[in-house]
């Protein structure tokens, strides 16, 4: 389990300082899907970053994330690197640039076996084959380059990638937008599957509500840096507490009786 | 009022050599070399890095050394010894005589006098150039000292021309005798030679002069060849320039005589004075040596009252040489980086070791029939040697592969003509071993003559017959009369007539490439000089060893 | 592919065509005559207009383009107006020593270049990226003369660590190792040169090229994926850069092409530079255009390498994708 | 919190000023001989002399100078003087230690002009010695008090002026001429400047439109464009510039016309593929469906867009074009009358500044030119970052 505990990320330039993320705190169980939905620019994918500790030198962080009895914001450079991908997988937005353009997919699969789990070249160009087939994606793929392959297979690949050290967590951020709505489901399902059969923990990060509520066993709201709603997605659709709940939901179209 | 008179009469002493290498008289019989067996004349273009490589030792003689700085610097240290001497470098402003004003004598000669080149000589050169005011080098042999001298004295000048009715506008530009209009702006053409960063400054300085009397004059400044092209059409008003000289005086003819005066001809000025040609015509056509000096200093003194230039200055050649060699040979004529110092030089501390020599500039091809660079020249005149050589300190005549000559006048077809009887040196070989005859000057004359190859044609075209009677005397008579003779034809170099033969095409022969008919480990660039080309490594050096067999050598 | 390396052949070809042309046209209508720089005081006029005859002048302009184009293809530049000696057997022994300084200039400084910009793109506001951005603009800044006349005067008279002047020691070593050696060391201070000029500029467009590669989504990827900080740089960062990091080499050839004009006027070296410099000064047409002539190839050639290795690293390319421009 | 403004917009500002009011301030020509060739600035001089001056006229008869240094580099003697009596006249040297030389004899009864310079071989021979030897250290063995005094009968009129050149000037020296270096650089400012700053507005007009076109025309013509920009890219630029130069000639308009035509290529790439971006955009679609002719969405949106670029390559181009300008003036290809830091370099090193050991003379007009590419170059890199904000150097994604 994922704990953070009242977690702020302050992102500081010479000229001022934005606080990203306000006091969150968050578990993310093993073996559940947990969703986080807020709009474009609520802080989303700086918690996303915040638990890789992948964020621009000179961010603030303060509270903390417990993983396992460690503590992710003060643990040493070295352990993180352990602890990403191995422990925490990252699948980001496939239509974005996430694959490197010059390296065949089947190469960037391999070496992250290669250089993370130190398997041989040979065995690890195999077991990146049946990665992508695990994702439907055909053995001719491997040889590809970003730039051959559509926005669904692209996600694909990079979900072959995430799973390829069987992490505990699988963090995704906005792994479905700008896809069309049947890729969408594709690859929610195959997601899904990875979750359901190797007992992972999913964190997804989205904008798409309805999405969040389908698919989630728990879910939180954030809005403007901070959570404002945290619980089961029928929870908070019968009993949304807070304002901006209520207007997302309206928005998507479900309706809500009033939380007072 | 005799002003500044008094300076020129203290004269230039001349034979002046620095410090510990002082040289006494110097007695050409005495030279019998080369003593060095290896000579590297290397290539450094750059006066900055023959000035560092010659202070740290990485050459031994460098020559023609320009910069006043380098001297005095040079002068400090006390490694190396300077030998100054006067050379036969004239630089001066020439008037196109051909249209107004120019053709105005008396605008010329108040020209003359608003030029400062005293103060020009002083500024730009420290010192170490000479002003001077006549058409012949001071050098030369021929140099004549009386002549109509145009002092500077601005003031004076404009009195000459107020007298000569010349007025000046409100702007002081000066208006012609007779005129109302002043005159038009004109143009100063001046070469930007890379490697006389001078003479531009020189030529600002004598347009600011001219102006100060009135003349509106500006400077233009053109790279050489455009400058030469615009003199070779006459489309000019006045030009700066310099020519190096030799030490005969019929570049006067060249210079002055109307005939001259065509499109790509020498008298650039368009001088065309039918006095003074029959003066120059006694001078180019003279029998013998007295008539052609009488000639040569009597057109030198109406030269300074027609003034068809401005003389400027004369360069002095300094060079300088490390100190740790013995034998250097320099006099007032010849500064120390010749062949008489290659011949004489030893080092000092005994031993053996070989001469780096300067090379200011890439030997073109080493083609003695197609090149006229000035640095072939110093590379060949090594390897190849002319029946007469010149004398270091008296530049007269001196015995060399002749050793004798008659220079006489004889009557024949179509009036007289001049012949030339040369007796040759005996048990003179060739570098390859084959002995040097008067086959060998023949086939040379008849070379030349016969491909028309143009630096030795104007020596050569006059010849009308040669004989060999024996293998050790030539004659050579000309169509005509002239005591010039003696000196175009036993100042050619000769070449071994058993190369020449093998020469198909003069203008692409490349005798350092070919390997030597007889002496395999030769080239076919093999002269009867003192040293033996080994070899050359374009844009580094060229190697040269002592000829065993010199014939110098043998005399010992 | 194909179309791809049509096109830059075509080019090639086009700007090579095009040097030709701007040979035979620039060069004759420069002013000035030629007779006229090989006078002497004692040539008659009729002696001027038979060297004139002798180069050949005379053809017509027409008749002389054509037989220009075949000659420059064929490598027969004819005869130099100065030396009268073939203008190839000239150049013949200037090109290795233009080859040898442009050549090791150019990877030295863009190897280091591009070293010091990954350094310094890695580190933001660190001490490597404050030192590149300094040492590119002022390396870029300076007068190349100037630098090298200093260098010269310190490294090679005062501390006399390099030879003055040319490539070779007179007299020559005796062994084949020595020589080489001995060739090695004439040609560190005039490369060194070069680089300490070059690489400056070279570092800061690397840098901001990584900057920008840095900043994509895929490095913050291979950073979530745990691979070393040395992988995801060179990598995954360096790998994406590289394309562009090859138009540089492009970009940058010309200049150093020029720079050699003006490092072998600085260190004397016998190069093809100093040839074009001094057959521009001696209006000797054939010499000119044959050394610009050389150095348009040299670029041309590079150019095509540089290509080709652009296609080696950009898949984009090489699979026949489209090219982004 | 607030920045300064950038240090190298001030330092621009501050060679602006000396550029515009530098050369007016400046005393009398900066042609003028000042002080001896190479001479020192004042403040590094050690011991070299100051200037020293002295006449001789009707009322005194004699100089008396209390040297304190080593010998002066020159001494000039010039003027006229008259003499009533004819009888001989002579103009005798006494040094301190006692030795005594005639540097000129004459009778009076005339006007004499006298014009002795102590670097002509001529007075060197009449003080009997070698020509590479300094007739002043002969002249000033020692310190001391040396004296030159007039003998003979008093002359009438005139006056005749001694000279010693000091062997120290100003704060920045001489050079070969003995011109102030301080009024040189101040002077060459200016031409650099002008270069510089003319040549790459030239060059970024060119690109500006070539690209604007290129970029809004799109098709055939901009790919013949930009085969003729890739074309005049890879082409070794200096030796077309001494081509031209030849050509056209070393003239100061004729230089920035040439740089300017061979330096537009990087500019016009750069605003080719902004037009061509902003041409696609839906902005521009629109603007063009809502009948917006080519001129107006040219004048209105492209230009005003492709602005910042053209600022930043401006100001990038200018060292480029100053360094272009040095790089010729060196090779010897610059009109020589105009003077410019490159050509104070040229001159410094025909005349072997450089082996000299003047550095006044060469890091002044170097680090000028340097100098100014860096003030140039950081304004460049601040427009680009203004526009690129991710350059900035440290700090921030």
């Amino acid at each position: 389990m994922i704990a953070i505990r009242d977690l702020s990320v302050t992102y500081r330039t010479a000229a001022r300082s934005v606080p990203a993320v306000r006091g969150v705190s968050l578990e993310v169980p093993r073996g559940k899907v947990t969703a986080v939905v807020g709009e474009s620019g609520g802080g989303k994918s700086t918690l996303v970053y915040g638990i890789l500790r992948l964020l621009p030198p000179g961010t603030e962080m303060s509270g903390s994330i417990d993983y396992d009895g460690m503590e992710l914001t003060r643990a040493s450079e070295e352990r993180m690197r352990e602890f990403r991908w191995k422990k925490a997988a990252l699948v980001t937005q496939g239509a974005m640039n996430s694959l490197t353009p010059v390296l065949t997919v089947g190469y960037q699969v391999a070496e992250v076996l290669r250089v993370r789990l130190g398997m041989p070249g040979g065995e690890a160009r195999e077991r990146a084959l049946e990665l992508l087939a695990m994702t439907n994606l055909p053995p001719g793929y491997a040889g590809k380059y970003p730039h051959e392959l559509s926005g669904g297979e692209k996600q694909r690949a990079v979900i072959s990638m995430a799973v390829a050290c069987s992490p505990e967590f699988l963090i995704a951020d906005e792994p479905t937008s700008a896809l069309d709505v049947i890729t969408q489901a594709e690859v929610i399902a195959t997601l899904v599957r990875m979750v359901r059969e190797k007992g992972m923990g999913l964190l997804l990060v989205t904008h798409d509500l309805p999405l969040a509520l389908s698919i989630s066993d728990e879910m939180a709201v954030m809005h403007e840096g901070r959570l404002v709603e945290k619980g089961t997605p029928e929870r908070i659709t019968a009993f949304p507490s807070h304002a901006h709940t209520r207007t997302l939901l309206s928005a998507f179209g479900v309706t809500a009786r009033s939380g007072q | 009022m005799i002003p500044r008179r008094f300076l020129s009469l203290i004269l230039f002493l001349g034979l002046i050599l620095q410090g510990k290498a002082a040289c006494a008289d110097f007695d050409v019989s005495s030279v019998k070399g080369p003593h060095i067996k290896d000579l590297y004349m290397v290539i450094y273009r750059d006066p900055d890095s023959q000035m560092l490589a010659l202070q740290k030792g990485e050459l031994d003689v460098l020559g023609d050394i320009a910069r006043p700085s380098d001297v005095d610097r040079l002068a400090s240290n006390q490694e190396i010894s300077l030998s100054i001497s006067r050379g036969f470098h004239l630089f001066f402003m020439g008037f196109n005589l051909r249209k107004e004003p120019w053709n105005d004598r008396t605008l010329r000669h108040a020209a003359a006098m608003a030029v400062p080149s005293r103060q020009i000589v002083r500024d730009i050169f420290s010192g170490y150039s000479e002003p001077v005011d006549t058409y012949l080098p001071p050098v030369s042999p021929y140099y004549e000292p009386d002549v109509t001298v145009h002092e500077h004295d601005p003031a004076k000048a404009r009195q000459i021309l107020a007298d000569a009715g010349w007025k000046w506008s409100t702007e002081g530009t000066l208006i012609p005798p007779g005129g109302d209009r002043p005159l038009k702006a004109v143009k100063l053409l001046s070469p930007t030679a890379q490697v006389a960063p001078t003479t531009a400054e020189i030529s600002n300085r004598i347009a600011e002069a001219l102006k100060s009397i009135g003349i509106p004059l500006s400077v233009e400044p053109l790279d050489f060849s455009s400058m030469i092209s615009r003199l070779d059409r006459h489309d000019f008003d006045l030009f700066v320039m310099a020519w190096s000289l030799s030490r005969d005086p019929d570049s006067l003819f060249a210079f002055f005589h109307s005939s001259m005066d065509v499109p790509g001809g020498y008298n650039i000025q368009g001088l065309h004075d039918p006095e003074l040609d029959k003066v120059l015509e006694e001078l180019r056509w003279a029998p013998d040596e007295k008539t052609a000096d009488g000639a040569a200093r009597k057109a030198q003194r109406m030269l300074s009252d027609i003034s068809p230039w401005i003389p400027i200055y004369s360069r002095y050649m300094v060079a300088a040489v490390r100190d740790d060699w013995e034998g250097v040979v320099s006099t007032r004529s010849t500064s120390a980086d010749n062949l008489w110092t290659l011949l004489n030089m030893r080092p000092l501390h005994g031993g053996e070791r070989p001469v780096m020599w300067c090379l200011p500039e890439e030997p073109r091809s080493l083609n003695p029939l197609g090149t006229s660079s000035a640095y072939d020249w110093q590379v060949l005149a090594l390897i190849y040697e002319g029946l007469i050589a010149v004398d270091p300190e008296t530049l007269g005549d001196l015995p060399w592969l002749a050793t004798d000559w008659k220079v006489e006048t004889v009557d024949g077809e179509g009036g007289p003509h001049t012949r030339l009887t040369f007796t040759l040196r005996e048990g003179v070989r060739w570098q390859d071993g084959i002995p040097f005859t008067s086959r060998d000057v023949r086939k040379t004359l008849e070379f030349l003559k016969e491909h028309e190859i143009p630096r030795y044609y104007d020596n050569v075209r006059d010849i009308e017959r040669i004989d060999t009677p024996d293998d050790h005397t030539v004659i050579v008579t000309m169509g005509n009369v002239s005591y010039w003779h003696l000196h175009n034809i036993g100042g050619s170099p000769v070449f071994p007539a058993h190369i020449l033969e093998t020469v198909k095409d003069w203008e692409s022969w490349q005798p350092a490439r070919e390997t030597n008919p007889s002496v395999k480990e030769l080239t076919s660039l093999v002269g009867t000089g003192p040293f033996v080309f080994r070899e050359y490594r374009p844009g580094e050096f060229v190697h040269l060893v002592r000829n065993e067999g010199f014939w110098l050598l043998g005399g010992d | 592919m194909r179309s791809y390396w049509t096109k830059r052949v075509l080019g090639a070809a086009a700007v090579l065509l095009l040097v030709i042309a701007a040979n035979f046209f620039l060069f004759r209508i420069m002013p000035g005559d030629v007779v006229s720089t090989i006078v002497d005081p004692r040539f008659s006029p009729e002696a001027k207009e038979r060297m004139r005859e002798v180069f050949g002048l005379d053809l017509p302009l027409g008749r002389q383009f054509a037989v220009y184009v075949r000659r420059m293809l064929t490598f027969d530049f004819g005869i130099s107006f100065l030396s009268q000696r073939p203008v190839w057997d000239e150049l013949k022994s200037r090109v290795p020593n233009t080859v040898a300084l442009l050549g090791s200039a150019l990877v030295l400084s863009s190897a280091l270049g591009t070293w010091l910009g990954v350094k310094a793109a890695r580190k933001r506001g660190g001490f490597t990226e404050k030192v590149v951005l300094l040492s590119g603009s002022v390396s870029f800044s300076f007068p190349s003369f100037f630098v090298q006349l200093v260098l010269l005067l310190l490294l090679a008279y005062t501390f006399p660590l390099f030879p003055l002047r040319g490539s070779v020691s007179i007299p020559l070593p005796q062994t084949g190792t020595a020589r080489a050696l001995d060739y090695l060391w004439h040609l560190l201070l005039p490369a060194g040169s070069l680089v300490l000029l070059g690489f400056g500029s070279w570092a800061i467009y690397v840098r901001n090229l990584m900057v920008k590669t840095l900043g994509e989504d895929f490095i913050l990827m291979a950073r979530a994926k745990g691979l070393p900080e040395g992988r995801v740089l060179w990598n995954h960062a360096f790998r994406s850069a590289l394309p562009p990091v090859l138009t540089l080499f492009l970009l940058a050839l010309p200049g150093i092409v020029s720079g050699a004009v003006l490092t072998e006027t600085v260190f004397s070296l016998h190069g093809v530079g100093k040839y074009l410099l001094d057959s521009i000064m001696g209006h000797d047409y054939p010499a000119a255009g044959a050394a610009f002539y050389i150095l348009g190839l040299l670029t041309i050639a590079s150019n095509l390498a540089a290509d080709a290795a652009y296609a080696l690293a950009d898949p984009r390319i090489r699979v026949g994708g489209r090219v982004q421009s | 919190m607030r920045k300064p403004p950038r240090w190298s917009f001030m330092a621009f500002l501050l060679i602006l000023a000396v550029a515009a009011a530098g050369p007016p301030m400046l005393p009398g020509d900066p042609g003028r001989t000042m002080a001896k060739p190479f001479a020192p600035p004042a403040w590094s001089g050690g011991d070299a002399p100051p200037p020293f001056s002295g006449a001789i006229t009707p009322a005194s008869r004699e100089i008396t100078i209390d040297w304190k240094w080593d010998a002066p580099e020159n001494l000039t003697l010039k003027g006229q003087l008259a003499f009533d009596e004819d009888s001989p006249v002579r103009l005798v040297w006494t040094t301190a230690e006692g030795g005594s030389f005639t540097l000129a004899s004459f009778r009076g009864g005339s006007l004499w002009e006298v014009d002795l310079d102590a670097r002509d071989m001529a007075f060197k021979t009449g003080l009997g010695i070698p020509p590479f030897a300094s007739a002043t250290s002969l002249l000033f063995p020692g310190r001391g008090v040396q004296t030159l005094s007039l003998e003979g009968p008093a002359p009438s009129g005139g006056s005749l002026d001694l000279a010693l050149p000091g062997g120290r000037w100003g704060l920045l020296g001489t050079d070969q001429r003995g011109r102030d270096v301080l009024s040189l650089f101040i002077v060459g400012v200016r031409v650099s400047l002008l270069v510089g700053i003319s040549a790459t507005l030239l060059a970024s007009l060119l690109g500006l439109s070539i690209g604007l076109t290129s970029g809004y025309l799109g098709g055939a013509a901009d790919a013949l464009i930009m085969r003729a920009v890739d074309v005049l890219l890879s082409i070794p630029v200096l030796p077309i510039l001494m081509v031209f130069v030849g050509i056209w000639g070393k003239g100061l308009w004729q230089l920035v016309m040439i740089l300017g035509l061979f330096s537009w290529m990087g500019t016009a790439r750069t605003v080719r593929s902004l037009a061509l971006s902003l041409r696609e955009s839906c902005y521009v679609e629109n603007l063009r469906s809502l009948g917006a002719g080519p001129w107006y969405i040219l004048y209105r949106h492209l230009l005003p867009e492709a602005m910042p670029v053209v600022l930043a390559a401006v100001s990038l181009g200018v060292p480029g074009a100053i360094l272009a300008e040095a790089g010729l003036s060196f090779l010897g290809l610059s009109d020589p009358r105009v003077i410019s830091w490159g050509r104070m370099l040229h001159e410094a090193h025909g005349f072997g500044a450089f082996t000299a050991g003047a550095w006044w003379l060469i890091i002044p007009p170097g680090l000028g030119i340097s100098l100014i590419c860096l003030v140039f170059l950081d304004m460049g890199r601040a427009i680009e970052e203004m526009a690129d904000p991710r350059l900035k150097g440290g700090g921030g994604r």
